[in-house]
């Protein structure tokens, strides 16, 4: 077997009709519009850029705590603030535009009700900055909409049927591990239209402060992320991507080079690194480092290659 | 007077143990080697440190010295990471730290003096502001509170401006026997002051600030948020001010308190 | 605030009728049927005794590696193994009624079939030694049976009526997380007959050996247990706890006597270590002094008074 | 000749590290002070070590040697488990073991000669047995391999045993140039053999089990599972045996090769 010289190695991959320099993305929220991150990873070099939730208007998102560290984790009950539609276009894009013109974005859309993802969309379809949409039918930290919308097959779909007309770019539905049966709600937004499909969305969970006798979280529940979802997210990746044919987009605690393979080998041809970026913020750079020397390692020049990959044991 | 800018570079900096020492009971000081740091950091800026690489975050901690290359922090140990803190020992090259973080204090106007205002550990990180001031040569007087003589901590580090200190306890165990208010209203009405610095628990702070309220002084309060990234991409540390939603670990953690609700910053702190 | 001694904390709490001298109890399949943990534990301290799932003939269980760790937790794919309801009398339950005869056993009870459950409780109801019977209707390592009963209301409650019929002793029915609406389920087993609810089982998981580009476990997918689950749990028993009034067993990464606390403050009368006994055997002891001093410091008489005694925020 | 019973107490016990220190690449030795086990355990059992506090499960190892107080832990770096046991310092105080774990393999029957035969680091427990059998005076013969010279481990630490050993390597930089079968297959032709010890990797195991089937010899192996709780409570283990399924960590690690069928055993195995 000859070693492969890491910086040989292919990383490309084609996703849903785009080109992109690798399979690596951020998870939406935990990146901001990028910005935040500009003073540690080249936002160019990103397959692609997950931005926060957007919807039509301003939402102030959650009181009290908004976040605590669990084991291997944390759970956050941020609520989806941000600033409205109008606000990303002006500021976020538009500082994307002139400083990172190169970088590939995909806006995670948001909406209390169904049209709310329309009118979102009806907003930032003419933009070129846009790359793709990211529908978050599974957000477990709103009252109204969010989570909702991804637990029923036929409600998920609905939102897809809704925005399909809407646009020409590739629409991406992003779905909630709190389900019993993932492969249904993956076939069913697939039916509807869905280009891609991107999983997992943060666990429900809670946390209580025994000495206050109170949850932590004023919500009481809020997202568990980090790696303590990543045996879930992987297991749901490998039985979705057997379910669908539509590519995947795989995240839920991968924090690593070799977490990165492993979402693949189980049938995702992009996969996002979230809570991870809090830990280290050049957790992206250092993935695909590693993703490469696997791939040199393995005798594997194309890592698009890697993509469903997993063998019988 | 304005807020300084936020929008200084960041960078992620290995940081080596220089001692660790417990300097009051449950609080401690660790010494960091952190070249890069200690040449950016201004007073009330914080520091996001990677205690080990067990913990899913980064915890933060305000700067309270600069010596040459080295950061000292004052840290009260209340749960996991700070108590993993303390197992680190002299020497030890595992941690991280991103910075500089957060905003700094604003020096006042040339000629105007300041009163610093710390109770508990938020005493720390005005000693260095008292430092900065100390080198500007500006004029200052420095309130600190506890809840007993062994709380009041940090005395010994700031042995240049000690003369300028003054103390309150509740227990009465050193200086002034009873809330940090009183001798905040003593100061105030002299009318020397234009600018008044509060740093501490955010109940002492909002009562320092009603204070002030009665006299013509600009006051300065410093946040405490629970913060995943802290550098502006998660909005873990929001807090509602007047100009909107606003985070904590770029756009504070010094805040303008004619710029807050109180009420509106309650709902968004974490107890 | 008077500081009470730990020792003089009451620690009795009644579950289902039964009394029991503390709310500690192990998680079925990690503490064999106790005698395994003889060296390390005084088994009648114990509230109770959970024992492996016993089915109404021998399983061989999963080929392959059985378990592998991960981020604060553990897959594992044992698949149930054991050999036999009558050699589980004959051997375990003998050995208990000989060496620790006044500690109370929680039979899990197993089968691939709904009539499989009712044969195993024929067999045990006149066995003296038997306090109260866990259905297993949720494990997630068998292909017949196991946690496809627990993820649909109407056939959990088929389970629980098919066997309420033939025992006087508490039933308990043992709940999978790996579902959309717990509380559902919960009610429907309730309304069934069942005299408590312990929960959760493991969540689905799965592991890759990204450089064998296998998956560790031979089935794919095991059973995900240890701290990395507390919040999943946490968030579902106190979600049950609101939705039905029979007791509840809280488990699922509880490893301190603070853990313990919080699975009572979120609504469990009796609280299980599992996977925490690997990592300590002398675990279930220690939570129950920390639990103790706990009661102690903020001045709590009764244990029991912790059941749901969760503020608000 | 029997079965060394399984039934004796464990313990836990808290261990200190004497000394830790990379004895060929990627191979460590670790020694830990561990007083009670040190007393109680026999060659071929061992103990369920607790590495650090951040993993979820234990971690299984063979003891290779006593010292006194001491116990020795030949450890291949493979995971994250034995990553972080590299970092473990001389007078760390972290770690605690249970144990004794699995049963021991039994002595021959006086006057009888025994075949020691390991691979890798399967030679280090061996070297525990020839020092029980060297001391019990009974005769023995050791025939180790690896896959080159620098892997053929442990050769120091029995310096009285030394002369009984002999050695063979796949690229021949040390003893037989080949496969350990060859010696394995010319020392049984002489006769003298009623018992071979085989420690190593399964597919040596193997292989090895298949020569001595063609002799009159007992041949014990030693097995490895993945293992959670160590003390038969979990099923984690299981190995099928012509008894019946049987757990590696009490009713094992050494099975009597005519007990299993190597099929099924394969069934279990990990990879
Ligand atoms: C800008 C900033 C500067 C800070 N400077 C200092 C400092 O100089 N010295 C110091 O000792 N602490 C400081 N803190 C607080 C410090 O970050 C927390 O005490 C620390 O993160 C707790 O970590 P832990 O893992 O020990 O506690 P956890 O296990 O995370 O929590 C234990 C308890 O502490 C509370 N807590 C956790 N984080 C915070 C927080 N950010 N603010 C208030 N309470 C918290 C929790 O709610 C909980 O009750 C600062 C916080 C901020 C936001
Ligand atoms: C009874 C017994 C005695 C043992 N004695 C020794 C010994 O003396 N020296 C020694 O170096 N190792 C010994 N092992 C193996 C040792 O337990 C594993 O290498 C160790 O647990 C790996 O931990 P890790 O966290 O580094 O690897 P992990 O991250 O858990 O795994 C890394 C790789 O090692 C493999 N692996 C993990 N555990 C085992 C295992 N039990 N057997 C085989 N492969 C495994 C995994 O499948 C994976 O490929 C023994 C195992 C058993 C069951
Ligand atoms: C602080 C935070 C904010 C998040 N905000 C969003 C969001 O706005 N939209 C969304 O679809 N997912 C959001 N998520 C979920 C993540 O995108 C991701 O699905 C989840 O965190 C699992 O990935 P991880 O374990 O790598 O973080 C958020 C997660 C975190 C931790
Ligand atoms: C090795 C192992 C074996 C298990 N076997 C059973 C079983 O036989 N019956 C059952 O109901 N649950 C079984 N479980 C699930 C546990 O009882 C428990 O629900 C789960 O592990 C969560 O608790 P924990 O995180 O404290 O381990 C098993 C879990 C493990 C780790
Ligand atoms: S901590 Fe992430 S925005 Fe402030
Ligand atoms: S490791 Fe648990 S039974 Fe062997």
């Amino acid at each position: 077997m000859t070693l492969l010289d890491p910086q040989s190695i292919n990383t490309r991959i084609s996703f849903a009709g785009l080109e992109l320099c690798s399979p690596l993305t951020v998870a939406s929220g935990t990146f901001g519009s990028g910005r935040e991150y500009a003073d540690f990873v080249d936002l160019a070099q990103l397959g692609a850029l997950t931005t926060k939730g957007v919807s039509p208007v301003a939402w102030a998102g959650n009181e009290g705590a908004r976040i605590t560290e669990v084991s291997s984790g944390m759970l956050n009950s941020i609520g989806l603030q941000n600033s409205g539609v109008d606000h990303f276009i002006h500021h976020d894009l538009a500082w994307l535009q002139s400083h990172a013109p190169e970088a590939k974005v995909i806006v995670n859309v948001c909406g209390h009700e169904i049209d709310e993802f329309a009118r979102v969309i009806e907003k930032l379809e003419d933009h070129h900055g846009v790359g793709m949409y990211e529908l978050n039918i599974s957000c477990p930290n709103v009252d109204n909409g969010g989570m909702s919308f991804g637990t029923d097959p036929k409600v998920a779909a609905q939102v897809v049927e809704r925005v399909r007309p809407l646009t020409k770019k590739p629409l991406i539905a992003k779905l909630t591990p709190n389900v019993t049966d993932i492969a249904e709600i993956a076939r069913s937004v697939e039916a509807a239209g869905a280009d891609g499909i991107s999983l997992i969305n943060t666990v429900l969970g809670m946390a209580i402060d025994a000495h206050r006798f109170k949850p932590i979280l004023k919500r009481k529940v809020g997202g568990l992320s980090g790696p303590a979802i990543k045996p879930i997210a992987l297991r749901m990746v490998h039985e979705v991507s057997r379910a669908v044919s539509v590519p995947l987009i795989g995240l839920g605690g991968a924090t690593t080079g070799i977490d990165v393979v492993e979402f693949m080998l189980a049938g995702a041809t992009m996969v996002a690194l979230g809570t991870a970026n809090f830990k280290d913020p050049f957790a992206t750079d250092k993935a695909l480092i590693e993703l490469k020397e696997f791939c040199a390692l393995h005798d594997i020049e194309n890592v698009s290659d890697l993509v469903g990959a997993l063998k019988e044991i | 007077m304005c807020q300084t800018s936020q929008h200084e570079h960041k960078h992620v900096e290995n940081v080596e143990v220089v001692s660790n020492v417990e300097i009051a009971p449950r609080v401690w000081m660790v010494v960091l080697r952190a070249p890069k740091m200690a040449h950016l950091l201004r007073a009330g800026q914080f520091v996001h440190l990677l205690i080990d690489e067990y913990l899913t975050l980064r915890r933060p901690f305000s700067v309270c010295q600069i010596r040459q290359d080295e950061i000292c922090i004052m840290y009260a140990v209340v749960g996991k990471g700070t108590e993993l803190l303390t197992q680190k020992k002299t020497h030890d090259e595992s941690m991280s730290v991103i910075g500089p973080c957060g905003n700094s204090w604003p020096h006042p106007a040339v000629g105007s003096k300041a009163l610093l205002v710390g109770g508990g550990l938020g005493a720390a990180p005005l000693g260095m502001l008292a430092h900065e001031l100390f080198e500007a040569g500006t004029d200052f007087h420095f309130i600190q509170a506890g809840r007993t003589d062994s709380l009041v901590i940090g005395r010994g580090f700031h042995e240049s401006i000690r003369r300028d200190i003054e103390f309150a306890t509740d227990d009465g165990s050193l200086g002034f026997h009873g809330l940090i208010t009183e001798p905040v209203k003593n100061s105030l009405q002299s009318g020397e002051y234009s600018v008044v610095y509060v740093c501490g628990p955010e109940i002492m702070q909002r009562a320092v600030v009603a204070v002030c309220a009665n006299f013509q002084v600009a006051t300065y309060v410093s946040l405490e948020r629970l913060m995943a990234c802290g550098i502006g991409a998660c909005l873990s540390c929001n807090v509602a001010t007047k100009q909107g939603p606003q985070k904590v670990c770029v756009d504070g953690p010094i805040f303008l308190s004619e710029d807050l609700e109180f009420d509106d910053v309650a709902r968004s702190s974490i107890h």
